[in-house]
């Protein structure tokens, strides 16, 4: 075969594979987009579920999914800043860092379920919060974190040094260098992590199976020590735990629940590609 | 006269064993130009950086050997860095203007200093850039990004905003070495009516930069300072074989 | 004197940029060019077009002929392949593969279908030869070629290029990464090449195109400003831009 | 004799209030060490009595029937084992080959599209995913003649694709590590853009891509929600043979999903079921320390970094 057939040959596989990995992702997406948009309308979003959550709307559920978005945010948020420059601008190449480095890789790997369990151990039972938001939100908090400071510490690292170097040239101090030199050019990195973190916490299941997920409660929660239901674990539970359930309930659930992470991921690339076109270094 | 800054002995190895420095003694005096030259990785970038304690953010280098600045060592747990820094400015190789407008640019170090006071800021603006010999090119769009600036003038906006913290000493890295003929002559003919105010150490471009800004010279080889002297003697009488080597050497 | 290659109202275009502008060049067979001017002149942009590495850049769009002895490089039923073979390049940076000595030596007769195992070996063996590296390699063929310092670095990746037996070598900057000494065994090994190849040198330093080139031709801003023999250009150069940098760079 | 200390004494005694907030980054910094030992001794604290209380031969027969106190891991490895084995036959091929055509062969505006797209796949909660399985993909395997759609292979399809954006992210990462100066090299030797693929890129690409397998795998076995819905929860052992992918199994995840809401505290089927968790727990640790091993805890860090 000569040297020009096979490299012919071997794009045409290529891309043959390529259409093979990316046409079901469209194919996906346009399926519950078109099974799903029937059951959207005003009630479905912002109705209880009446009649043994067969008809009538979502509501509770996607309520308690932001609630718990935004705990995720407040727990994971600061703290993966914080870690994520101590990484970036402040650890030494010693067994202390390496360490660290070490336990976020694990964080990262570690399975959702197995979130879940530590969840159910350290804040349900051991801390005495029972079944409740703030355990929820702890444990997906802390299961965001690996990808909140990895993403932050590239952003920080993605800093030109050159400006360290002659902030630092200037007299300024290191905590005023990375508050003013660092951080603001940083921002759309750190962005970008945050959301997409949120976006995967808002779609996550199995965590949430033993700390504050509710299969139904008829009203929304009135603290963080109450349960609360949540899409995910709703359209767990409508389409397996619940005989006779109307397709399009379930399809609709799946929508909107895809809309919300969707929506997440984004806003956290539209963050980046916005953010990286306006800074002129 | 007492010198400005005094180098005794100084050693300076990295943490896999280089030796950057071996051995450097001499001394800057108050409002010269001093030009350290040599070939490339002869120690002289690392020596700039030592001056200032930029040589910090290296981790595991040891220094051994005093260096002093107006008469007091800068190494010590009590020297206050940030100050020296502001003492000892420092312009560098590559222009390196911060990602915001000229007067940001100007103004960062001093208010990083803690200095609130807008007019006195406004005054220090406008004399480092007539200082730097920049004020008629950019008077106008003070608030404009100074990354929309020329190469040459970008490094002279890094020059005025090392004056305009009214530093004792100016460390130039070879900060020519990105400009055209023209914003190097700019930059070497200030040079002068500079080193009337503040004392200056630089690292040349080359050979014949260092001839023409030199009021004394360092020729430094392999981490180790091979000869001292008056600008003239050194070029047109280098006492040392390896000086006169690389004076004349094919390479410039 | 015979041309090798005969540029000719050659424009080249990134996107809306204009970076090359109506340029003819002669160049000699069996001589050394050189190509000045200061960085973003467009001289390595111009020297990548002579091989159509500049194809690899999206968007990228070439206007004119560019003659390989006689036949334009540009016309569309131009095999690029062939031609890279042909046309070899040395870069700024040394830029040998992650594998053996011996294995980048024999990288391109291997995928070009050269040698059978048996004169492979001879042809590494020449091409280290004819890059004055075989008798500080001779003995570590095996070893990775990353362990080599930067001057034998760029040497190998002469050897490299010359194993494929190319009719004119393109040199990138070649000797801006390298240290004084290494540089002289470059150009003086250039000097050997010169007698079976022609020869084409991009260089930032004066004293470097002064020192190894027959021809010289200075760029500004897209444009050839002079060409001419590198004695004439640096002793007499007609232009007042040309002899504004010879002299004004002073460094 | 006098060190360059890197931390500029000073700073601390002027800056009472910069000397808190570095306490608090450093504080931060080390949370995650203490989070890791939390979880390992939470897990360790609710399911060390799987380890105690029932003999090794027993934990790993083949019986898993918690109502008669017989729990036997075997079924559960087994089934993570199958389902894990044919995503990854799927998924390594066809995420290895998309890097290489996001990176080396797709046009410019062409990965503009396409790149959004892997971060969409990513952001498809795995229960959507599961619920799509559920109601669409398991009907379709049946009617290939399987005995029923829910089966192995429907899960390994499922985590095939879930993994698919962790193996593309970091595959392409890997190949775009690859200095352009080693394909600049290769093709003005007058290589083909597939040559140059094939004999330099790839090698020089190896170990990111080893990584990119590996975290690929860790994914798949620690999924649980798809799972969960797709593989028919049978806990038993299929017979050998091809047609093991195609019956119904249950992984480790889905056990512990499926089983924790029912289980008294305390009990011994709630002990195993956190001891089930241990384990994925020493499994993550084992693939990250081969990772680390291959290239360092820096490239492995950086690798997760690509995993949204």
């Amino acid at each position: 075969m000569s040297r020009q057939r096979s490299q012919r040959l071997a794009v045409a596989l290529i891309t043959a594979v390529a259409v093979l990995v990316f046409v079901p992702v469209i194919a996906i997406i346009g399926y519950l987009i078109v099974s799903g948009i029937g059951a959207l309308n005003w009630e479905f979003l912002t109705a209880m579920p009446r009649n043994g959550m067969k008809e009538g709307g979502i509501m509770p559920a996607i309520v308690g999914t932001l609630i718990l978005t935004m705990g995720t945010a407040l727990v994971s948020m600061p703290v993966s800043l914080l870690a994520a420059i101590y990484l970036a601008e402040y650890a030494r190449d010693n067994r202390l860092t390496r360490t660290i480095r070490m336990a976020i890789v694990n964080l990262a790997g570690i399975p959702s379920i197995v979130y879940g369990l530590f969840g159910l151990g350290a804040f349900v039972l051991a801390a005495g919060f029972g079944t409740s938001i703030i355990a929820g939100s702890l444990t997906l908090g802390i299961m965001t974190m690996p990808v909140v400071i990895s993403t932050a510490e590239e952003a920080i690292n993605s800093v030109p040094q050159q400006f360290r170097t002659v902030s630092l040239s200037l007299g300024a101090s290191k905590w005023q260098t990375i508050r003013h030199q660092v951080l603001p050019h940083a921002l759309p990195g750190i962005l970008t992590g945050m959301i997409l973190g949120l976006s995967r916490a808002a779609g996550e299941t199995a965590p949430i199976l033993f700390t504050v997920a509710a299969f139904y409660v008829p009203t929304l929660p009135s603290s963080i020590f109450d349960q609360t239901m949540a899409l995910p674990y709703h359209l767990y539970v409508i389409s397996t735990q619940v005989p006779g359930m109307p397709l399009t309930i379930q399809y609709g659930t799946a929508l909107v629940l895809l809309l919300i992470t969707l929506t997440l991921t984004l806003l956290a690339t539209g963050v980046r590609t916005t953010m990286r076109r306006r800074r002129d270094w | 006269m007492q010198p400005k800054i005094s180098i005794q002995g100084v050693y300076y190895t990295y943490g896999d064993g280089t030796e950057a420095l071996r051995n450097v003694s001499f001394d800057v005096l108050p409002h010269e130009v001093f030009v350290l030259f040599g070939p490339a990785r002869s120690g002289k970038t690392t020596l700039l950086r030592l001056l200032n304690r930029l040589s910090d953010l290296t981790d595991d280098a040891t220094l051994r050997g005093v260096i002093t600045f107006n008469g007091a060592s800068i190494s010590g747990r009590s020297v206050d860095v940030f100050d020296l820094r502001r003492r000892i400015s420092m312009v560098f190789a590559v222009p390196t203007p911060l990602p915001g407008s000229i007067r940001f640019n100007l103004t960062y170090g001093l208010q990083m200093a803690g200095m609130r006071d807008r007019r006195v800021l406004a005054e220090r603006v406008e004399q480092s850039l007539q200082q730097a010999a920049l004020w008629d090119e950019v008077k106008d769009r003070l608030d404009s990004s100074a990354m929309a600036l020329s190469g040459g003038q970008k490094q002279r906006l890094c020059l005025a905003r090392s004056l305009a913290l009214e530093p004792e000493v100016i460390l130039l890295d070879n900060p020519t070495s990105g400009l055209d003929p023209l914003s190097t002559n700019m930059v070497e003919e200030m040079l002068h009516d500079l080193s009337q105010r503040y004392t200056i150490i630089m690292v040349p471009h080359s050979v014949q930069q260092a001839a023409r800004v030199a009021d004394r010279a360092a020729f430094m080889l392999d981490g180790e300072l091979i000869e001292v002297a008056k600008g003239e003697r050194l070029f047109l009488h280098p006492q040392d074989q390896r000086t006169e080597d690389y004076i004349t050497g094919r390479f410039g | 004197m015979q041309n090798k290659i005969e540029v000719s109202d050659f424009s080249f275009y990134y996107g809306d940029f204009q970076a090359l502008n109506n340029l003819n060049i002669p160049i000699r067979a069996r001589q050394i060019t050189a190509l000045i001017g200061p960085s973003g002149c467009g001289k390595s942009t111009f020297l990548r077009c002579l091989n159509r590495m500049n194809d690899t850049i999206p968007g990228a769009r070439a206007d004119g002929r560019v003659l390989l002895d006689g036949e334009n490089i540009y016309e569309a039923d131009v095999d690029v392949v062939t031609l890279r073979q042909r046309i070899g390049m040395v870069f700024q940076r040394p830029n040998p593969f992650p594998q053996s000595i011996y294995d980048n030596v024999a990288y391109g007769p291997r995928i070009l279908g050269m040698a059978r195992r048996g004169s492979l070996d001879q042809m590494v063996q020449e091409s280290l030869e004819a890059a004055s590296l075989w008798g500080e390699v001779r003995h570590r063929l095996k070893d990775p070629a990353l362990a080599l310092n930067p001057g034998q670095q760029q040497r190998l990746c002469i050897a490299r290029a010359i194993a494929v037996q190319p009719e004119v070598i393109l040199m990138d900057e070649p000797c801006s990464a390298l240290d004084p000494v290494a540089t002289l065994r470059v150009e003086d090994l250039m000097r050997q090449l010169v007698d079976s190849y022609t020869i084409v040198i991009v260089t930032h330093n004066m004293q470097q195109a002064a020192r190894a080139s027959d021809w010289t031709g200075f760029f500004w801003l897209g444009r050839l400003v002079e060409f001419g023999p590198t004695e004439a250009i640096f002793s007499s150069p007609q232009q007042e831009l040309t002899e504004a940098y010879i002299t004004g760079r002073r460094g | 004799m006098t060190t360059a200390p890197t931390t500029p004494p000073d700073s601390r005694s002027r800056r009472r209030g910069e000397a808190a907030i570095e306490l608090l980054i450093w504080l931060a910094g080390v949370s995650a060490i203490a989070i890791v030992a939390l979880i390992f001794f939470f897990l360790l604290r609710e399911g060390i009595n799987t380890f105690l209380d029932i003999p090794l031969r027993q934990l790993f027969g083949v019986r898993w029937y918690p109502i008669e106190d017989q729990f036997g891991l075997m079924p559960l490895l087994v089934g993570t084992f199958l389902v894990t084995i044919g995503a990854v036959v799927i998924a390594v091929p066809l995420g290895v080959v998309a890097a290489i055509y996001l990176g080396e062969i797709a046009p410019l505006w062409l990965r503009e599209i396409l790149k959004p797209l892997i971060e969409i796949l990513a952001g498809i909660p795995s229960i959507v995913l599961g619920f799509l399985g559920w109601v669409a993909l398991a009907p379709i395997i049946q009617n290939l003649g399987a005995p029923t759609g829910l089966t192995a292979f429907t899960g390994s399809l499922l985590l095939a694709y879930m993994s698919l954006p962790t193996i593309i992210s970091i595959s392409e990462d890997a190949l775009y590590a690859v200095p352009k100066e080693y394909r600049d090299g290769s093709l003005a030797i007058g290589a083909t853009q597939w040559q140059t693929i094939w004999r330099v890129v790839l090698p020089a690409a190896r170990s990111g891509l080893v990584i990119a397998v590996m975290l690929g795998i860790g994914r798949v076995i620690g999924e649980t929600m798809a799972v969960l819905m797709v593989t028919g929860n049978a806990a038993n052992i299929p017979n050998f043979g091809l047609s093991m992918f195609f019956s119904p199994v249950r992984t480790m995840t889905a056990t512990i999903a499926a089983e924790m809401g029912e289980v008294a505290q305390g009990s011994l089927h709630y002990s195993v079921l956190f001891g089930i968790g241990l384990i994925l727990f020493l499994i993550t640790f084992t693939v990250n320390w081969l990772a680390t091993r291959l290239v360092g805890v820096e490239g492995a860090r950086r690798q997760r970094g690509g995993r949204l």
